[in-house]
């Protein structure tokens, strides 16, 4: 498998073309948070909506336009993180950045289990510029966790 | 005519990318590969001539205040201007500030009664066009913010062409100051020059013109242009890094407050005041980049020795090779004039958007055939966002282009549709 | 103890000058010499690297970024900041006018509220010191133009110390920003920063330090420093020339508007407003200083690898010899503290005078010898003026300068008032 | 002789020495133009005032700081254009502007004749940054020329 083919692995495609958790959801919740990031290389913007249901993330919601990294990035992550403890998502969080960080080799057995599908953007290590790309979700739901907490 | 392979003289072509795959190097529009003598005179400087220039009385900086006196002399005689015509500045973006900041401060009341001429204010308008690089649109933005004149734009058509049709309004008798680019770094569509600078003159406006695009890839005279200043980068034009210029029309240039201030742009200085020196140096505070202008010295000497008429039939017939060959890519569009009639006002550029599919995951299909271009806004997103997109893949030709390199785009551009699944 | 001699890492300081001889190269504090390292870290950069950083998708530019990202890291870490409180700018002087300017347009309304914490304007002041180069100066002079506040002065006594008698006065409620001098560039004078800025902190002024002469010869930390911003010059730290370096705390630089314009430096961009990104690149538009940065990062690492430390003492001994050795001439004054005791706080500068000789004709008779000094008033006249004198013969070190050249200063200055007629 | 006595030489050491038409001359004529120039390398600083008489240049006065060069300059100016012709002293400043280009060789005999004195400063030529010094003065007097004959 060549280091492109890597990248663009079969669940990144299919998670791009369509993409989970699309479309803000308006919520009734108390704790609700939002974030609006721009990958400055290219334009791209996305803004995502966090409502959190006691330490539990109830909801993730997103819009924007990007490349299939991106999307499949934040597809990924509604996925992933949706429905967790508030604990675990940062552990994913934080399994993610490290996988970002690894060059292209894969994490320890722990992490991946955490990471599930997500695991398939090892690939995007190898490529510095796209780093930031699937980091895009990321840093999004970072900050919107944090202001849905300030709504305390 | 093409011109010989220049790939010798080009130490970093000569590299190979990912997959042990040869470089096709199409990003030039960005930033261009510098031939051996511009890296030799620069080396050359520091390792015998180096050290502070116009104020040594040392034998060194004699020769280092030579060198760099030279270069500007070069860089003058390159574009038609005289030597004391042309300001060194960091870069083409800096240049471009340079004017509207000076505009800014003069409204400011620095440069007290000599700069009078430039104060600008509530009332009074400037004019852009809506093809501007960021770096010749924001600082307008600021300069009204800061003074309250209007900022207005020219629009452009469905190919990108600025609009002249209400050009009388739009450039009226407010108007101050027209600002617009040679060459689009999107489109490559060169500009109608000739009719924008006599609506200029008609009302009276400084003409700022963003040279950027235009002067490394054809002939440029600024006289013949007859505009007031423009703006140009070294290291889009086989120079190095870390400088660039900006031409002033000299008795413009005596009268415009400095913007940045300091040691050696100045003649008299007391604790309380400051008195300016006169053009160029009033605009050049602080240690100049002084290898690196004689870095651009080396290559406009370059390009001057390669004909700057040959240069754009060169990039003109490399263009078309591109353009032909998108243009047979089902499913991608080019940005810009489309078909064969066009091609005569555009330079070396082909900035294309494939459906479906985001111009970094373009970008990168064409990175692992070791093709390098460009992918995103490219500096310019009022323009993408009228071609109703957020950005583009973009190759772009320069002197070092083969008509190999182009086939190689073409060819490595086509097979994306495929990779993604897009367009069965 | 002296460091080992390290002519053989910089080409140029083996040449020689006028009638074959030897250079004798003291003119370091208008611009050092570059060791090898430095040319080849550029000249690989080109040769190998060479693209446009931070937006590009393909292998180049990704190489690119990763170098010029990774200069940002030395040089930070050589003066104790994090990565993302260095700004890349043309030269010191850039540096500094990108805060004066900064301030300047908050106050002007560009920013808006993000910045308002900048705005000055009339009854604010903005304080100085007498011993400051013209490019810590002159841009405050305009900033209290274009606001309306008014521009303060510290002194300094006979032998040019900041005096700091009057502080608490000087520095005020009113004060807005202190900005101050680290070394002089005539006197070699420590400044009392802690004192300095213990004041500022305490009525709540910016602290604006120029590093000019103490970054390339001591060791310096902004954090240990506790200043707010800190400039300094690639080319006087054996770097390239064509780059320096603003030092800034980054909830600062987060909210001081750019005042250069452009692209790189913009988050989104309408034909009627911007946004700006965050620190550094807000600062950086336009295609930024890729080859210097990475030779400045190269230089940074070459000091750190000598230890500032050392550097630090190698030249206090340079400057113990040369000025006991000034001190033997009669009919030539040292500008700056005179004997032993005050040789711990100062660099390695000596400015001297010679009864009946203007500089240039010093110099004049040292460049025959090959002793390169630098001669006039070294963009600092109101030191000079303090001194009685329009302007000086300065010789200064840096890491290269043997006691030999130290003592060849001295001999040829010692010949100067006989070729003269003066003193006898 | 080395180049730095071929700049210093004697005439010009004797005129640093003791400059001639120093001190600014009060004036009773009609046509009176003054000039101050400052060498920007080391900040020297000089003030001249021409008076004219018809065609004759009628006084030459200055005042000023600087190095040997341009004191003795100055002085070698004053010299050879008070009392003399404006044609005449155009030609001398020409021909003393051709003496600093010169690179250190000489000019032909008319125009040495012409300069007297001021051939001494041939050596000049050879310090491009010393050309500066020599024009200081000769600068000012084009200038006050130009402004004296405004006040026609
Ligand atoms: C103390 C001081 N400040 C500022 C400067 C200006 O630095 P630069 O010329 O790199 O802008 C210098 C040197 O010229 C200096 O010595
Ligand atoms: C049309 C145009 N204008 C301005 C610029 C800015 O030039 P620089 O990056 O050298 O400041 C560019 C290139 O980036 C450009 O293509």
């Amino acid at each position: 498998m060549s280091s492109l083919e890597q990248m663009y692995q079969q669940v990144i495609m299919d998670h791009a073309r369509e993409a989970h958790g699309r479309g803000l959801k308006d919520l009734d919740l108390i704790q609700v948070g939002e974030s609006h990031q721009v990958n400055t290389t290219c334009g791209d913007e996305i803004r995502l909506r966090v409502g959190l249901d006691g330490d539990t993330v109830a909801s993730v919601t997103w819009e924007g336009q990007g490349c299939s990294i991106s999307q499949a990035s934040v597809s990924v992550l509604h996925e992933l993180v949706e429905g967790e403890s508030l604990e675990e998502s940062e552990r994913t969080m934080e399994a993610f950045r490290d996988l970002m960080q690894a060059k292209g080799e894969g994490l320890d057995e722990d992490r991946e289990d955490l990471l599930g599908d997500a695991t398939a953007f090892v690939g995007v290590g190898k490529y510095p510029a796209r780093i930031k790309c699937a980091m895009l979700g990321w840093a999004a739901f970072k900050d919107a966790l944090i202001q849905a907490r300030k709504d305390q | 005519m093409l011109l010989p392979d220049l790939r010798e003289d080009f130490p970093l072509l000569n590299r190979t990318v990912r997959n042990g795959k040869p470089l096709v190097y199409l990003d030039s529009g960005a930033t261009a590969q510098k031939p051996r003598v511009v890296l030799d005179a620069e080396r050359d400087f520091y390792e015998q001539h180096n050290a502070a220039v116009q104020r040594g009385a040392h034998l060194l900086a004699e020769e280092a205040t030579e060198l760099f006196e030279g270069a500007r002399t070069d860089v003058a005689s390159f574009v038609g201007a005289g030597p004391d015509e042309i300001v060194w500045a960091e870069n083409a973006t800096a240049a471009l500030n340079l004017v509207a900041s000076g505009i800014g401060n003069a409204s400011a009341g620095i440069g007290g009664e000599d700069s009078a001429q430039f104060r600008i204010g509530p009332g009074d308008e400037i004019c852009v066009t809506q093809t501007e690089h960021h770096a010749n649109l924001v600082p307008w933005q600021a300069l009204a913010t800061r003074t309250g004149a209007t900022l207005r734009w020219i629009p452009v058509d469905s190919e990108g062409r600025i609009i002249l049709d209400d050009l009388d309004s739009l450039v009226n008798d407010r108007t101050r100051v027209l600002a617009f680019t040679h060459a689009s770094n999107v489109t490559g569509i060169i500009s109608p020059v000739t009719a924008l600078v006599a609506r200029a003159k008609a009302v009276g406006a400084l003409t700022v013109l963003d040279g950027c695009q235009s002067v490394p890839h054809l002939p440029v005279d600024v006289k013949a242009l007859d505009i007031d200043f423009m703006a140009m980068s070294a290291h889009k034009m086989l120079g190095p890094t870390g400088i660039g210029a900006l031409y002033g029309r000299k008795d413009l240039l005596d009268a415009l407050p400095p913007s940045i201030f300091g040691g050696g742009a100045v003649k008299i200085v007391s604790m309380e005041e400051t008195s300016w020196l006169e053009a160029p140096m009033r605009f050049e505070a602080g240690s100049q980049p002084v290898a690196q202008a004689v870095g651009m010295g080396a290559a406009a000497r370059y390009l001057s020795a390669l004909g700057m008429d040959r240069v754009e039939e060169h990039e003109r017939e490399i263009a078309a090779i591109m353009r032909a060959g998108v243009a047979e890519i089902p499913g991608v569009r080019l940005l810009g004039p489309v078909g064969d009639a066009d091609a005569r006002d555009v330079i070396g550029v082909a900035a294309v958007v494939v459906d479906g599919v985001h111009p970094h995951d373009v970008g990168q299909v064409l990175d692992d055939a070791g093709v390098a271009v460009r992918v995103g806004h490219h500096c310019n997103q009022p323009l993408h966002r009228h071609f109703g997109v957020t950005g583009s893949t973009r190759a772009s030709a320069h002197v070092y282009t083969t008509a190999e390199d182009a086939h190689a785009f073409v060819e490595a551009l086509a097979g994306v549709p495929a990779f993604f699944g897009v367009n069965r």
